[in-house]
């Protein structure tokens, strides 16, 4: 679960301020999707979440820990699905999937890695280097990663984007299973449709405040 | 022991992409016999002054690849986020400081071991008895240049200029390491006994230790906010 | 602003002052003349001449303290009669200065005292470089938190904000 | 608690300035009048009057630059970083200037400007690591990251200079073998007196300007600061609701 109480994110010794006294929870198994309109602070909120940045005021916890006091543990217990692949050109997708694993002190087997590339279907691929890879294909293999990642809390950055309607249903069949496991997701987006087939709470930030509204809602909202 | 096994994996993972890509070591090999070539022009070397010299030119030509490899190894991990992800990934900062310099280590070792014949030729030098003695130097100094090495290019990947400014911090601080090379090599390349260049073996030592031991220290402040 | 200059043209008062004291005691005490300047000004008061010893014209005690020398410059020699302390360093063919009084009477310097030649330059040049570029950049510094603090005034930017949760301190 | 200290040496800053002019102008005297030359450095000796403290209060300001950033990277103050950033330019001024007078009092005494001695090439690396500290500040974008490498570099380069000395000293006398060195200068009361004068005087106008530099590097990230805050006041405030409210 990620319980957040009045974080505040003044970047740069608090230059300028992106969002201040945000309060709200995402309980285990339930995905929250937060919307807003572009400059809204939705990925820097996911990258404060994520531990890349400090928050400048108030706190927030991942599975009840500190995260900033207790980084590490939060850290372990959290997987980031940012726009940036986090995958290295040179290596396949195995070498990849195990090197992300290894940083965690996991060793998958192969059988399991074959699964999880089945799965996502890029098994066919999967002795090419990254570097050919298209952004769809390694969004599927970040799906791949979370997927043997199995992390307590997740959070994704815009996971629709680059993504194809066979990825997209397969993103949102990964964030079925994982809720129904019992993981907090919170993802920004602004693909409402998609988001709507899986968030059971929508909230939306903007100018710095976030307000919630229901899943109904979603299509007539105008904001943004 | 997981903090060995990320110090393996980060390792392994930069030697692979190194052995597929050939980007760092060709870059380093070539630029360093460029660096050979203009020296021999810019000397006029007979026999007498090579042996003077030679010292020198092997370890400025050294330091200068070194800093190059070294300038690559974190702008590397500027594709695609990596970086980000070894801030929040889990594994010990310090073991990933490790990783990234042993194989910055093992590079700049590779080159030197296929540069030093080169010189060897071009310069008329004569090593066969003093060989095992000129690859610890290597290996000591070497080591001396990337523990801080690392650190710096993991910081000034970040910043403006940072091509610029990996040697303008970098060089100072390893003022120590290049006097004690250079006076280590000079003695080994003049066959002169151990006991009177002894002690900047020992110097090289020292600042190896103190340096992997602060700059262990000090990765996780540069990586992690 | 006006407070900052009013103070630094104090301290600019007190570097003038300083630096007159010192030349005059530059001039006194330090500052030395030729031997040509002697012949031809023949000064009354104490002075101090620089030349350097002729060979061969060096006579008398010098290490009790009386010696007969005379001092050679560009083109004019000076005949030294000399009584004092015990000298170091007078020796033939040696550059140094003789502090004492001319008698036009008899032609002949009377010293009391003999100096090395010194480097004055280099004393007055540390000490210039040490501290001229020091209050520069030390006025500079403060001439700037002026300035800040006006520019803050003027902008308005004092104000306090409602929620100064985080200012820096 | 250095906040605290800070604030409470800007209270008595003007009585440190006021104290540090008094002792200089009493080092001036001592050193320029009152003391006599040295047997056998001559007049040049009063050159020590104004380098000796130069050269001590440099590695005075590094130390606190040491300090300050081993007390940042721990408490992660921003004002002990301005303190820092502060010092470490106080700390190249005062390293130069010790430089060039003994560049100045080396001419008359050894007949040369500079010497590979341990000593100055000790300064000099500092200079270089300093210049190097500064640069580095400029091309940072981000302040808190700013502060952060700026720290570490300090404290990496602090740990260095004690073995640059060393490695020069060795490789000074394996090539020059002690032609000319610093003479153990005997440390008469005539001497002293001025050097001691002068040392405070130095460390006082030191710690006067570690004040006003702190300050005028305070008011420019202030300056900066609240004209970006006042844009996320843009940012942040609603048409409806006024301005948000605080914490």
């Amino acid at each position: 679960m990620i319980a957040i109480r009045g974080l505040a994110l003044g970047k740069s010794h608090g230059h300028y301020r992106v969002f201040q006294d945000l309060s709200f929870e995402v309980a285990a198994g339930e995905c929250y999707a937060l919307f807003g309109p572009n400059g809204a602070g939705k990925t820097t909120l996911l990258r404060v979440l994520a531990t890349l940045y400090r928050p400048s005021n108030g706190r927030f916890e991942i599975m009840g820990h500190d995260g900033v006091a207790e980084k590490d543990v939060v850290r372990a217990a959290l997987l980031l699905l940012a726009h940036g692949s986090y995958l290295y050109d040179e290596l396949d997708a195995e070498e990849n999937l195990r090197f992300a694993l290894a940083l965690r002190g996991l060793a998958p087997t192969d059988r399991q890695i074959k699964l999880v590339l089945d799965r996502t279907a890029i098994g066919a691929f999967a002795d090419l280097k990254v570097r050919f890879y298209s952004a769809g294909m390694k969004k599927r293999l970040a799906i791949a990663k979370a997927m043997l990642i199995r992390p307590q809390v997740l959070l994704m950055d815009e996971p629709y984007t680059s993504l194809d309607e066979a990825g997209m249903r397969l993103m949102n069949q990964y964030i079925r299973d994982i809720v129904k496991e019992g993981a907090a997701v919170l993802m920004t987006t602004h693909d409402r449709l998609r988001s709507a087939e899986v968030a059971q709470r929508v909230g939306v930030l903007d100018k710095g405040r976030l307000s919630h509204i229901t899943v109904d809602e979603l299509a007539s909202h105008a904001v943004f | 022991m997981p903090f060995f096994r990320v110090i393996r994996w980060v390792a392994w993972k930069d030697l692979v992409s190194e052995i597929r890509s050939r980007e760092t070591i060709s870059s380093m090999f070539f630029f360093a016999l460029i660096v050979i070539l203009v020296f021999s022009f810019s000397f006029s070397m007979d026999q007498e002054a090579a042996r003077e010299l030679i010292a020198g030119i092997i370890w400025v030509a050294f330091a200068f690849t070194g800093i190059i490899g070294l300038g690559k190894s974190f702008a590397a991990e500027l594709q695609n986020d990596c970086l980000e992800h070894l801030q929040i990934s889990p594994a010990p900062k310090g073991a990933v400081y490790l990783g990234k310099l042993a194989a910055n280590l093992l590079f700049m070792l590779v080159v030197e071991v296929i540069l030093f014949p080169m010189f060897v030729i071009f310069f008329n030098l004569d090593v066969v008895e003093e060989l095992p003695l000129l690859l610890l130097i290597f290996a000591l100094a070497t080591l001396g240049l990337s523990t801080v090495g690392t650190l710096f290019s993991a910081m000034t990947v970040h910043i403006r200029a940072r091509e610029v400014m990996l040697p303008i911090l970098l060089l100072p601080l390893a003022v120590p390491v290049m006097i004690a090379a250079v006076e280590a090599t000079r003695g080994a390349l003049n066959g002169l006994p151990l006991s009177l260049y002894g002690n900047w073996l020992q110097l090289l030592a020292v600042f190896d230790v103190v340096f992997t031991v602060l700059s262990f220290w000090a990765f996780e402040w540069i990586i992690d906010s | 602003m006006t407070r900052l200059y009013l103070r630094w043209s104090a301290l600019a008062v007190v570097a003038v002052v300083i630096a007159f004291l010192a030349s005059r005691y530059f001039d006194r005490h330090l500052a030395s003349f030729t031997p040509e300047d002697v012949v031809s000004r023949q000064p009354v008061a104490a002075v101090r001449v620089i030349g350097s010893v002729k060979a061969g014209t060096l006579t008398g005690d010098a290490a009790a303290g009386h010696a007969r020398f005379d001092l050679a410059g560009a083109q004019d020699t000076l005949p030294v009669q000399y009584d004092g302390p015990p000298p170091d360093n007078l020796r033939e063919l040696k550059t140094l200065v003789v502090i004492g009084r001319w008698d036009p009477a008899s032609a002949v310097f009377l010293a009391h005292d003999i100096a090395l030649v010194t480097n004055y330059g280099f004393v007055v040049g540390a000490y210039l470089v040490g501290f001229i570029p020091l209050a520069f950049f030390l006025f500079g510094m403060e001439r700037r938190v002026t300035l800040l603090y006006r520019e803050i005034k003027e902008s308005r930017l004092y104000e306090p904000e409602k929620s100064d949760d985080v200012d820096p301190r | 608690m250095i906040s605290a200290m800070i604030k409470w040496m800007q209270r008595y800053e003007g009585w440190v300035g006021g104290g540090a002019a008094a002792c200089l102008i009493v080092g001036l005297y001592l050193g320029l009048v009152a003391s006599p030359p040295d047997y056998y450095q001559g007049e040049v000796v009063r050159i020590m009057y104004v380098h000796v403290p130069l050269a001590q209060t440099a590695m005075l300001a590094y130390s606190v630059l040491f300090g300050g950033s081993l007390w940042y990277l721990w408490k992660r103050d921003p004002v002990v970083d301005n303190m820092c950033h502060a010092a470490a330019g106080l700390s190249a001024f005062f390293t130069a200037g010790a430089l060039i007078t003994g560049s100045i009092w080396a001419k008359p005494t050894w007949n040369t400007w500079w010497t590979w001695d341990a000593r100055l090439v000790s300064f000099a690396v500092m200079f270089l690591i300093l210049a190097g500290y500064l640069m580095l500040r400029t091309f940072v974008d981000d302040p808190e990251r700013e502060a952060r490498y700026a720290a570490v570099l300090a404290i990496i380069g602090f740990a260095d200079l004690p073995i640059v000395h060393f490695s020069v000293e060795w490789w000074r006398t394996l090539h020059q073998p002690l032609s000319i060195s610093m003479r153990g200068v005997s440390m008469s009361g005539e001497i002293l007196r001025p050097l001691i004068i002068m040392g405070i005087g130095f460390s006082a106008i030191f710690a006067y300007m570690l004040m006003v530099r702190t300050q005028m590097l305070y008011l420019r990230r202030l300056l900066i600061a609240k004209k970006g805050r006042l844009l996320s006041q843009a940012h942040l405030s609603t048409a409806g609701s006024g301005s948000p409210s605080g914490t």
